[in-house]
């Protein structure tokens, strides 16, 4: 089984999760983050000085699948998320052990 | 002491204290539009409304007073204090314009609308209704009784929003296809302390309007405004709750705000001719109409964030009508009249000057703008900076 | 001009003046709880409010006034002033009720005891204290001094609490096992604006209570009042920050707020008959007993979200007799006996009530609901969507 | 009825009317500051608000008033009225300099300090300007205009705050190197709530200086001078949004707001003596003077994270000078001798208690506590816990 | 080493990290996460208009822990967290190279 | 391609991100978190009733990196990072398999 992570631009949520229950996947768990990379943040304003946002607002998904499915669902992911502009994101693909369904307690690929 | 002296500084002081009420609308307003529009649009929001006290208060005292009124002369009170409690109203017909196309509107041509309004439209709807009145003895002469702006203040900033959600369009990604996305309120104690301070100004301005306290009959007039003002709002509430309860079995209070808010609007054209009974008839008719009107204005694909259409618009019709129907003195033909000329004037004149600023300045923020949010560019913060965002 | 005029007149302004400031303690009690409660059941407690305020009031006005007062004409004031006045009142018994039965308790069976409370409970305290009073003669009359409700209003909501919290019970989760789990308040900004709020509303209360400003000695009475309401507030501030500050080394807001809220109720029975140093002792005491009394409370395991029992019935009740013992013309035994007989009647008839209605529909949100938050669940919405929760 | 009867009604419940606005500026000040400071740091800065107004207020109920007045006396209107008024004004002068050392400074000392503050130090400039005057007769004696305190009320809390500032230092991280750190307001409605409630405030406070409005002259003067204050209002808001455009492209609504609280303070010295377009100018050149001053102040690393030296300091003396640049009948020079006389006296009397009581009791919380936010060290509970924080 | 990381019901926390402590588990990273599973959210209303919200809140909890402990840790987890309605979420276990301390600088097993 | 992941003090988060630009990472992915370890939370009061705050806020940094970058980065880390004093949070080091970037649809160390 596979974990696939990727952080996106906030707005492409919908999008993605909508791409994704397209091709069958529907567990997933998503969170806030921020991000820095090559994109860069704008610029703030307060009482008369400015400064630098540097953080930006992402979110990251992560979803377990199996090994198969991983480069449909990585092609999805890119598909529905990409804008072009930078900041779009990246997505990282890593291995996981074991997955426990905690209401059943099937394990493994049951569990996905 | 002089009798005239008395009512003069009782009259002043009545006034004055009419006058503050209504100025707690300012932070009313601001609280309830900011609790109604989302987190990125919040110091935007904010931002107009500050702006919109400043500059029709501004420019109604430049050049509308005295175009509404002909004279700043007052015999009966202390001549500011009379401004003061005009100036107060100014603001409230762009408050109304300004909410229903908030989270996507720039500050700087609704600055431009603003004083327009403030110097020309409203004043010359208050000419025409209250005070010189340019248009006496022609055929469109107003015989309307409109105690505190059902149709002046309220419908007329209905009829400006009208014009502007026509040009500047409903929010990026409001309707898809036919499908209407929901954009709910992001903070709810400031969409609840924004309206009850609304329905405590409106004791300032329905009570104020009367225009005297300095006799016992004045005294009476006044406590029953402000009584039955009260009624309208409570049967209001009341009624867009039950209608709630009983179409989806749960209490969205941000509709049975709304629902009171309908009411008070309803009642302000005629408080001081009902007795106590009827402003609940009125109410809850009010209450009904914003819970019936808010789903038709989204299914004419009139993006309205804060209901204002439903509230102001609708029952500001409904409230001037409503004193033909229920008081026998009044011809509702009249009343009818008032609202169709005032209508015309309003929409057409608003929606005039809308399209000549929209070709300098645009009003609509793009898509971009509107998905980052209109705090960072239009006023370059956020409004809450340190709290994390859901999603 | 006549003299009758002119207190006529200048009485009307007075009595809508304070009418105006307690209607901002509507808004006081709406902050002060939504601040108080958690997140999930912020837009509960606030509808339950705004519904409050509808209802008990529309209750009032077709019901309750006239049972109480035994009529609605007036000579001294517009008699429309003068119910809008007591009107102010009537919601405060039920938010006092409502607020400490907040987390849990369900709108619809909370709306039933409101109509209740405003025609017919809180009506017949009114009428045997400051109204018709059908007790006269009896040997049940009450010559209890309270000015403006220490026992009228504030036991009597407290009373009505306590008789809440023993049929609906408490939070789940709040006492485990012989453990009392804290939950703190979730928004301390809007705590103390309604705390701020309801002590300004707290001017037109009592200062209104004095029913007149149009002689020297009125004015004198109504500014004495003033005053000395003010400085009880201060020093339950200062008594409990200062009894806080000596047991824990830190200054819980919160509970300074509910020693000035003290302070303020204590106060109220009988403002206008003391020195102005007599209400400093009044609000240190009245403080104190805050601070004593929300751990015992707890000890019995009655789970009082926001300290009501502790502000409305401990310090209603002190105030009441504190006027017996400070003042010598006032009787100890007839403040005694206003207190008893007044907290019997509301007690029990606050039971029996609760307990009929709650045979009809649950006051109790099962647990689940708890668990997931009332808003979800009775008004459908969230209080504050966009904000992300910390753990 | 006598006249003077009359009088003392009328201006007893004027007097009570003003001093209840001016009481919303408690809420005022603490939504403002609560908004303008760091999430960790609200219920500290809330506690402050609240302890001030409790503390500054019982010592100028029990010294400074007398002190002030030389005697509780008054024949124009109830006594008690008066002194609620006075009463009201005298926490605002310790809000101005605690404000300004917000984030950083531990409650006890504070608290010291309003004590002294409220029951010798205000007191002693209200003595000499509009009370006993014990420097008639010298050399040092005042002839300044300043009816409702630009500089009396403004200036004194604003050098008390340089004092202050000078003393307890700047925030940890402010200024690193030579590199200013900018550091956001947390909560932008309740700055917004919080600066329009200060403006309501601010009729009471310039309207009841002018301490009657029982004649004619007396309901005009007033009626001016509240005009004449909600003008200055106005230009100062539309003055600094105007700059901070120019400059930027954006409306920063917190400069907008310290720019029309800056207006207000400016014109405070005479609105009862300007005409109605006097106070533009006056606003103007106020609301600028904001926006000119913080990054001065900022440069010479004295870190006020509400604006405060910028809107009290440089605009009470601005506005106490503009009444002798304006006003014919009054004499530069005289405002000039008050500006100074007062600014020396409250400067080196507050300089010299701070530093007694810093000997005994540090005013400047450390980094770590700094860093942790003062709300857990001070007050043991946090503002949201609810809320997740953003990084 | 092993990481662990388990998507819980938010009013679970207490309990696993009470059944955790039992067990000698006490070092742990936690977040607030939104799922989306099989588990539907409610509906909500506003204003006159009913929607869905999609995503639930979850607790997000994260240790690392030796490869011994694993079963041991997953067990304790899932009798902590089932409630037996659906929902209740799922472990993952996935390989941990390298761990260190940084107060100290020690490494893996001494810094678990 | 490694995952770091670090656990910080909150205000750390200034000092590290610019070490690790210093050392050429300039893309990372961060989040709020609460943590629980040895170090214990302070206590809190409430209306006259104290408690203990278990959960200390904390940040997590998660950054993908070659293999050879790995000891550099946590060296920089630990530097940035350590006060010194309890609770100054871990570093935990894992592998990925593969990385997409969204934009451009590049894969693996291009795309890190
Ligand atoms: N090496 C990395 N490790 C972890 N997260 C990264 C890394 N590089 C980028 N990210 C995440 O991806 C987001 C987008 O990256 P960015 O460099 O701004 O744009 P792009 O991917 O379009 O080149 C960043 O905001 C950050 O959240
Ligand atoms: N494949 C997955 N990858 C990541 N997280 C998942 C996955 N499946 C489920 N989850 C998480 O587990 C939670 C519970 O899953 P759900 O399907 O609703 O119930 P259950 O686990 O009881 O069948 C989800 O809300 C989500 O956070
Ligand atoms: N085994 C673990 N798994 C996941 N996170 C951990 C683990 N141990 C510690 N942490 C995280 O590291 C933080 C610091 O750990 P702590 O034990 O308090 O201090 P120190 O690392 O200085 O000994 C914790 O708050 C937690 O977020």
């Amino acid at each position: 089984m596979k974990k696939i992570e990727a952080v996106i631009k906030p707005f492409k949520l919908e999008d993605v999760k909508d791409a994704l229950a397209n091709i069958g996947i529907t567990g997933m768990t998503v969170s806030e983050v921020k991000g820095y990379g090559r994109q860069k943040g704008h610029s703030e304003l307060y009482r008369g000085a400015e400064y630098v946002v540097d953080f930006l607002p992402k979110i990251k998904m992560e979803m377990i699948v199996t090994a198969e499915q991983v480069d449909e669902v990585t092609t999805a992911i890119v598909d529905a998320a990409r804008t072009g502009k930078i900041g779009d994101g990246k997505i990282f693909v890593s291995d996981i052990d074991k997955i426990i369904r905690i209401r059943t307690g099937e394990t493994d690929n049951e569990a996905v | 002491m002089l009798e005239t002296d008395f009512t003069y500084i009782v009259d002043t002081l009545f006034i004055l204290f009419s006058m503050t009420l209504i100025i707690f609308m300012v932070p009313g307003f601001a609280m309830l539009e900011a609790g109604l529009v989302r987190t990125k649009n919040v110091a935007a929001v904010l931002t107009v409304n500050v702006m919109i006290y400043a500059t029709a208060s501004m420019a109604f005292l430049l050049i509308g007073y005295e175009y509404a009124f002909g004279t700043w002369e007052n015999e009966s009170m202390s001549k500011w204090a009379f401004f003061m409690f005009q100036m107060a109203f100014v603001g409230k017909t762009v408050n109304i314009m300004s909410g229903g196309v908030s989270e996507r509107s720039r500050i700087i041509p609704l600055a431009m609308f603003t004083v327009v309004m403030g110097a020309l439209i409203y004043p010359t709807v208050v000419n025409v209704s209250w005070g010189a009145d340019f248009l006496d003895g022609t055929f469109l002469d107003l015989n309307m009784y409109d105690l505190a702006g059902s149709t002046v203040i309220h419908s007329t900033g209905g009829w400006a929003l009208l014009a502007a959600i026509l040009i500047i369009g409903n929010r990026k990604g409001r309707y898809i296809k036919n499908a209407i996305r929901v954009i709910p309120a992001s903070n709810i104690p400031l969409v609840v302390l924004g309206a009850l301070l609304l329905w405590i100004g409106w004791f300032g301005f329905n009570g104020g309007s009367v225009g005297s306290i300095a006799s016992k009959d004045n005294a009476d007039a006044v406590a029953l405004t402000i009584m039955n003002t009260n009624t309208a709002g409570l049967s209001g509430a009341i009624v867009a709750g039950l209608l709630m309860f009983v179409r989806y079995g749960k209490f969205d209070i941000t509709m049975i705000l709304n629902g009171a808010l309908g009411g008070l609007v309803a009642v302000t054209a005629g408080p001081d001719l009902y007795d106590v009974y009827t402003p609940i008839l009125i109410g809850l008719i009010g209450g009904a109409l914003v819970v019936i009107a808010v789903p038709i204005f989204d299914k004419f694909k009139l993006d309205d964030p804060v209901g204002a259409l439903s509230v102001h618009l609708v029952n500001g019709i409904w409230g001037t009508l409503a004193v033909g129907i229920f008081v026998a003195d009044i011809s509702f033909i009249d009343q009818l009249k008032g609202v169709v000329v005032v209508g015309i004037f309003a929409f057409t004149s608003s929606y005039a000057v809308l399209f000549i600023i929209n070709k300098f300045s645009k009003f609509r923020s793009d898509d971009d703008e509107q998905m980052e949010g209109l705090d960072v560019h239009e006023c370059g913060l956020e409004a809450y900076p340190e709290f994390k965002r859901a999603i």
